[in-house]
């Protein structure tokens, strides 16, 4: 448990010190934010039903971009072998790996929408503890398979490409609820309709953290 | 005890090592001699449970398998990489693999360790600023941090100037005297043969000469090495 | 070596398609009756349907074969996946080029963001990525084992896909074959046309598998000359 | 002249056996194109006149991407340090790698936008020289800027972050006349009012091109 | 020549060099000792030009400058680091930076420098499945593949077996026989005894010793250098 413990902090002192995932994440998200209302910007009363997807596209490329950092960081000075050297179950890892990955995207994610509020001009107090729960869901479900896949993909050549390649189709499910959801919360006022996309989410999340978990072991490995 | 039997390593068509057999006692001091590209790095890495044989088997007391969690704690392996972060200081690298090697990890004792490698007052400085020396010497520190018993190097006294080596060589001895079990892959062929007590030489893949020092004088061994390695 | 290139089973298999392959077309293209509204170009029907049946058993068969190799370790179950990945694109690719050409006409475009056509389009994505992960790793067993917690994943994906993107309209029909709607008349066609894709993907599957074995051996042969 | 050459087929051979840049460009761009179509699904009408927009969106990330990726190339075994010994004007490096980086992107952007036509149900064959012609000085602009920009970057701490952090705003006006040029090629029949961005695009390109070659020299150096 | 005077570098408050004062004339083979993280691998950067002084002078001859374009081309200098592109091949890394360097970059020429460090049968192979001490020679190979006048080698030996030090050996002597300059960072001392003519070491960021090897025998050298480094 405290080696979890252990591996996250490690990666939060790393990234206090270089700011580096964090910063390109946001950076990431921002600017496609920013994009985003620039190409909109003729189509200003229609707005509103695209800011989910452009919230849910920024989110998945800064997770991704954290992602991939965050496991490239173990390849330096091949950091990776010594942790696989240690006396523990390698599940520690995914877990401590995972919650690093998590708590980055909810960050990010926060400092996105709520630059995506001004941007958007958007009022939401009320919705937030709703958005909030599709938000911390979506990011669970996003770094559960994410920490899985980018572990894969740290070992190749291809690593960059082949995070994405290998992310985005798994993951879309869980994007395409994720923007459903948060688009019931923003534009319709009918909370009853979030339980279909919400038990989506839930269920995948479980499904895939579960799956993620027993086969982690596998994948370490050089 | 470590035994390996009729190991082989593919990558491709290219056969690293092949018909690899080699038995380790509890106790042995091995240095581990071969061209460069004979297959030493291939081996430990192997024996370490990093890399998987093309085929052989692979046994190391008590588990007749790939190292498992309990294996994996008993071994240190230090590589040609250094298996440290550039942008943690020194201390917080060794309490990072602390925590995780189930070693205590307060600062006195880390300190301690620091000291040991010559690194003192260098405590808080990070990685990236240290020079290959220093790295050397702080992978050491991290590497033997849980006092394995089975310690595999490979070539261990890369970068180390004159005294960080003498260091190193008493910190084996003293590991030798401990009953510790030691790989060492080395190019220098006096310092391996001042360290070991028994001499492996590895090449095309294959052990191809595996004495106990007893058996030869120094300048036997060189003659010996000279030929088998031209 | 005692091994014939041309094992009887495969022979056997080639010549039933020799023979059920014409068959097959004559069946679709001149056999089966002309739809009413579409005319003649309902009979891609008989090329698109059945690939797509043939494309989601291999997808199957390479789940299959992947939990198996996660639980067995035999490379045997590897080669099969590998196979069946293979061929499950080949077989969903000519699904993705025989629907837009069947849709550009019918819908007046190429493709649509429907339901249906996004979960093939996925589908074809994760197997792309399943082949591309093989690509990028050398050492045969690590590659296997990433491959098969990929395949595993990507299956299980798959449905999840399919029901997540449910509540869009879908412009893609229903599939009538499980509703009862085809018509009678053009049953016999599409059976025969399943079945000879069907036939079709097991024998390209031991073609595979045989060009696998055969790989394997000329690496060994290799590195034996190699070490003489 | 021929080690401009060198530099650039050297790029190109680990191009061409990794696939590296190239492909991680082409997804990201075509992941851009393929949300923003999901995005903007319920508005299908208006969808052509967010196209420049979403189409340059996509050519910057992917431009973005591959720049930064090029010159971390030459940092893992300190092979930068090898090409600033060489005995060459350092001029040369910076147009050998500038031209790989416009190649790379041309090609990309190819690829992307005949994905977008497909995606977004464009036809657009008479139209095509006009839009290669923009196509072709936005790249210029934009490499010749970015590969001096990323050779600042790749010696920072914080390099993925900080290459987009200078690139985009320096790369906007470039941007902005490429949209706009892009936009009345599409949507408006007047090609005359093509001349004002196009100007504005290639006065910045020779302008960033002989700044950019000239500080160069001072940059490369560790 | 090289001269420098003064030199110092900072790296925020830590000084690496200070107050350093060397003069090289052509022709002279000089060892470089001292402690891991005296200041060796900072010296030789600033020498070959990657790197800039705090403060203080380097002259090297003909520019009274940080080395040019013209001097680039004198200067062969192998780091730590190999600068070679891991996903090219042998063959192709020498290829490219031969026409880099005005070298004949025609694949005979190439092959026969491949031979010379022992690679010959390897050309096509990418550098990343190299062992660590073949990527030593390939770096070798290419950091000399101009045939400079003067070289800064820093801790060339490493990772080198038994037949690649002698090689390389040899090609010093021969570059010494050629009137070529050489400064070279070793932590050997029997070895960079024997190869250089002129010792220097280096302590605390400053020159401690500056001798002619003749003025010293090997265990005259030997003590007096433990004393120092100690
Ligand atoms: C899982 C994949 C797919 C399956 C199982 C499937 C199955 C079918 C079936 C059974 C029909 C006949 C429906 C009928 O007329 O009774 C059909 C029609 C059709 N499919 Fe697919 N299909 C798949 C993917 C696609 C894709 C990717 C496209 C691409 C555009 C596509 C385009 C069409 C078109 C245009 C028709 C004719 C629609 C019409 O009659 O209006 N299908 N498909
Ligand atoms: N990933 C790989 N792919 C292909 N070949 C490899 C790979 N790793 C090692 N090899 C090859 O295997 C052989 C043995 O390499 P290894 O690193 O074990 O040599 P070594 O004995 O440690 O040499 P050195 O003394 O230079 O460190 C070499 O010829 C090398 O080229
Ligand atoms: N980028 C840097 N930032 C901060 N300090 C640095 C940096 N580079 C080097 N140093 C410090 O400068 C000192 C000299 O380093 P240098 O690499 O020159 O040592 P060295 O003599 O080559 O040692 P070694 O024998 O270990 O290679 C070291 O104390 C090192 O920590
Ligand atoms: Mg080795
Ligand atoms: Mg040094």
């Amino acid at each position: 448990m405290y080696k979890i413990w252990a591996i996250f902090r490690k990666d939060l002192i790393i990234e206090f010190r270089t700011k580096d995932s964090l910063t390109s994440m946001l950076f990431f998200g921002i600017v496609v934010l920013v994009i985003f209302n620039f190409a909109l910007g003729s189509l200003h009363e229609t707005i509103r039903s695209a800011v989910p997807g452009v919230l849910w596209v920024a989110f998945t490329f800064s997770g991704t971009l954290g992602l991939n950092r965050l496991f490239a960081a173990e390849k330096e000075n091949g950091c990776l072998q010594g942790l696989l050297m240690i006396p523990a179950d390698r599940g520690a890892i995914y877990l401590g790996k995972m919650l690093a990955s998590f708590i980055f995207m909810l960050i990010a994610e926060a400092v996105i929408f709520i630059i995506g509020l001004v941007l958007f001009n958007l009022t939401v107090w009320a919705e937030i503890p709703y958005l909030l729960l599709v938000f911390v869901i979506g990011t669970l479900g996003f770094s559960a398979v994410g920490t899985l896949l980018s572990a894969i993909a740290v070992n190749t050549r291809l690593r960059e490409v082949l995070l994405p390649l290998m992310l985005f189709p798994v993951i879309l499910p869980i994007l395409i609820s994720a923007v459903e959801a948060t688009d019931i919360i923003l534009n319709a006022a009918d909370y009853r309709a979030l339980k279909l996309p919400l038990t989506i989410m839930t269920a995948f999340t479980i499904l895939f953290g579960t799956i993620s978990c027993l086969l982690f072991e596998r994948v370490l490995e050089e | 005890m470590i035994e390996v039997r009729n190991l082989a390593k593919h990558f491709g068509r290219f056969s690293a090592l092949r018909n690899l057999n080699l038995t380790v006692s509890d106790g042995d001091f091995i240095s581990l001699f071969g061209k460069n590209g004979a297959g030493k790095t291939t081996l430990l890495r192997i024996l370490a449970g990093l890399s998987r044989p093309s085929s052989g088997e692979l046994y190391i007391k008590p588990s007749r398998q790939a190292p498992s969690r309990f294996i994996r704690g008993r071994i240190g392996y230090l590589s040609h990489d250094t298996s440290l972060y550039m942008d943690l200081t020194a201390l917080e690298n060794l309490r990072f693999y602390a925590r995780l090697m189930d070693v205590p990890a307060n600062a006195p004792a880390l300190s301690e360790r620091m000291k040991q490698v010559g690194l003192s007052g260098r405590e808080r400085d990070p990685v990236r600023s240290f020079s290959r020396g220093m790295q050397q010497r702080l992978a050491i520190a991290r590497a033997f941090l849980h006092d394995p018993d089975i310690l595999l190097l490979d070539e261990p006294f890369t970068g180390l100037d004159s005294s960080g080596g003498d260091f190193f060589k008493d910190y084996l001895a003293s590991a030798r005297a401990g009953g510790k079990t030691c790989i060492m892959a080395i190019h220098d062929f006096r310092l391996g043969y001042e360290i070991a007590d028994r001499l492996v030489v590895i090449n095309g893949g294959t052990i191809a000469l595996d004495i106990p020092k007893s058996s030869l004088n120094y300048e036997q061994f060189h003659e010996k090495l000279k030929h088998l390695l031209a | 070596m005692s091994e014939k290139s041309q094992p009887r089973m495969d022979i056997v298999l080639g010549l039933i398609l020799f023979v059920g392959m014409p068959v097959a077309l004559y069946m679709a293209l001149i056999g089966a009756p002309t739809e009413k509204t579409m005319g003649d170009l309902q009979r891609i029907f008989y090329f698109h349907v059945p690939a797509a049946i043939t494309g989601l058993t291999a997808f199957a068969l390479n789940f299959v074969a992947s939990l198996m190799y996660l639980l067995r370790k035999n490379r045997w179950w590897d080669s099969l996946a590998l196979g069946s990945a293979e061929l499950g694109i080949l077989f969903f690719g000519m699904v993705l080029i025989t629907g837009p050409i069947w849709a550009k006409p019918v819908w007046l475009v190429w493709w649509t963001w429907s339901p249906r056509l996004t979960a093939s389009f996925i589908l074809c994505l994760l197997y792309a990525a399943y082949l591309l992960i093989r690509k990028s790793f050398e050492d045969p067993d690590r590659k296997a084992v990433i491959a098969a917690v990929f395949g595993v994943i990507a299956f299980i994906d798959a449905p999840l896909v399919w029901f997540s993107i449910r509540w869009w309209r879908d412009i893609h029909p229903s599939p009538m074959l499980e509703t009862g709607g085809l018509a009678p008349s053009m049953r016999p066609a599409l059976g025969i046309c399943v079945a000879a894709f069907l036939i079709l993907f097991l024998y390209l599957l031991r073609r595979r598998f045989y060009l696998e074995t055969m790989r394997n051996k000329v690496e060994w042969m290799m590195r034996r000359i190699d070490e003489v």
